[in-house]
């Protein structure tokens, strides 16, 4: 179907995630239209288990490649990626994910000992951001997470993170 | 001796989990006692194995034995009163936060799963044939400034970018330098070669200098540690 | 057919042409097998007026979007994005800037995430310039900022650069 592909050729060339508004606005149909092209266009990636990907986040689509192939893409660019990220890292994570914005003295608070090295590693990766300041005396920085948590996390929303009551 | 596998902790609350899971302990009814020996024998076995045990570490020992204390002293009940309402668990706080945390690390072994980064790549970039250089305008100089401020801000202070010395002084050239030198003064002072130069220089001409030696276009001579150098020009 | 769907990725990925060379490495298979999967992934993409399409330069191929859906994606990128350069290319220019002349290494060391996509694109804008290379084993390329960086700065010349003494 047409419009399929003219919203696979608008997410190739932004290179970052196109609300689905401005599709909706540029393609001239409505928005459920767009989530449909969406799916299909998922659906014939996934099944066929093309190179590229498309994914949802907050309200915008995003081209992105199929994780299968990371390893082949990595060698062929030269990416020296360090995959993982440490336990420390992951649970500083969930923490501001649940509770931003939040500071590092109550992230602490939380887990019981320090984690300056774990946001330095989430702030280099882009994964959470400072956002603003206390307004308090200190004036302690405030981290969220960014819109690249949503993009690698593969959630579609920060709505769509896992409640966190249900989890024991 | 007892022998106690160590492994990393990410904190006491940490350490705290791996004793009430590997104990099969019912977290709302911790046995403190026990809790707290074993506790200590893991600090113990990270102090012989020289590991750096953090403060936060000590302090919830700490706790862990003030909790202790208050639970053998005899409650004084006053006369009469049936207990309870105002009489808390001395564990209550600390039980509280571990079930806290342990949601925290609960999800983040979710997050672990799901992580697709170093996986899914997104590009960065338009595809250069639609960016449009005439928007570029709306930055200005101070952007640029604030932007690299928040980059040195979050950045490890110990990251200093090297100052390249751009092919300014070669190896090379300073090779080049010293023969012509030497054919006018066979016998020179190193120090009055690098003589009011560039730090840089003065070690490229040391580079060349060893070159030299090596090629046998020269025989180099100290005397005495850190004192001159004197070059011999070697005749052919 | 499986690696065409790879190259699919890498070169969704790269976003700037892979020399054929490095993916009949990466890909363990001939330089022929290459050129056959570029020209089965043509075929298919252009057959089907695919939003993307592949074409080969020189020795390399690249991904790029479909020209006949080229107004559509004027339109959607000139409503979605953000004008000008990205976060990311202003963050690597300001290093630059400050730090000229500079090695790719030493900028990623700064930020502490990858910038080859964004020094393409500030090459693309003349923004910077290969300068020279290090005179050390390697030879990286030095990058330096260019006479059109001034002039879209609005500055004399370097040493206009706002002074960054009063903060750090």
């Amino acid at each position: 179907m047409d419009i399929d592909y003219i919203i696979e050729s608008i997410l190739f060339a932004a290179g970052r995630p196109v609300k689905i508004n401005t599709l909706s606005n540029v393609l001239n149909v409505s928005a459920d239209d767009v989530k449909e092209s969406f799916y299909r266009l998922k659906d014939s990636y996934v099944s066929n288990n093309r190179g590229i990907d498309v994914v949802m986040i907050d309200d915008s689509l995003a081209m992105c490649s199929n994780e299968k192939y990371a390893e082949y893409i990595k060698k062929a660019l030269g990416l020296d990626i360090k995959q993982g990220l440490s336990q420390a890292a992951l649970e500083v994570l969930s923490i501001i994910a649940y509770n931003q914005p939040i500071t590092r003295i109550d992230i602490e608070k939380i887990r019981g000992v320090k984690c300056e090295k774990a946001i330095n590693t989430l702030l280099e990766f882009n994964l959470i951001k400072e956002n603003g300041r206390v307004n308090a005396p200190g004036r302690a920085i405030l981290y969220s997470t960014t819109d690249d948590f949503l993009k690698y996390f593969n959630l579609p929303s920060l709505k769509d993170l896992p409640p966190l009551d249900d989890v024991i | 001796m007892y022998n106690v596998k160590i492994e990393t902790f990410e904190g006491p609350f940490d350490l705290l989990f791996h004793l009430i899971e590997k104990n099969e302990i019912d977290i709302k009814d911790i046995p403190i006692a026990s809790v707290f020996e074993q506790y200590m024998e893991y600090l113990n076995a990270m102090q012989e194995m020289d590991l750096d045990i953090a403060t936060e570490f000590i302090l919830m020992a700490a706790t862990l034995l003030e909790i202790k204390s208050s639970m053998l002293l005899p409650k004084a009940q006053p006369e009469g009163k049936q207990l309870e309402l105002d009489d808390v668990d001395p564990r209550e706080i600390l039980v509280e936060r571990l079930i806290e945390y342990k949601k925290y690390k609960v999800i983040a072994n979710k997050l672990k799963t799901s992580n697709v980064y170093g996986l899914r790549f997104f590009k960065e970039e338009p595809e250069i044939k639609y960016i449009d250089k005439s928007l570029l305008l709306n930055y200005s100089a101070d952007d640029l400034k604030k932007a690299y401020i928040k980059i040195l801000k979050r950045s490890n202070s110990d990251v200093i970018p090297i100052k390249y010395a751009k092919d300014q002084f070669t190896v090379e050239d300073k090779i080049k330098e010293f023969l012509k030198n030497l054919i006018v003064t066979p016998i020179m002072k190193f120090s009055d070669f690098v003589f009011n130069r560039h730090k840089v220089e003065k070690v490229v001409s040391f580079m060349a200098l060893l070159e030299l030696i090596k090629l046998n276009k020269v025989v180099a001579e100290q005397k005495k540690i850190f004192g001159d150098i004197i070059i011999k020009k070697l005749k052919r």
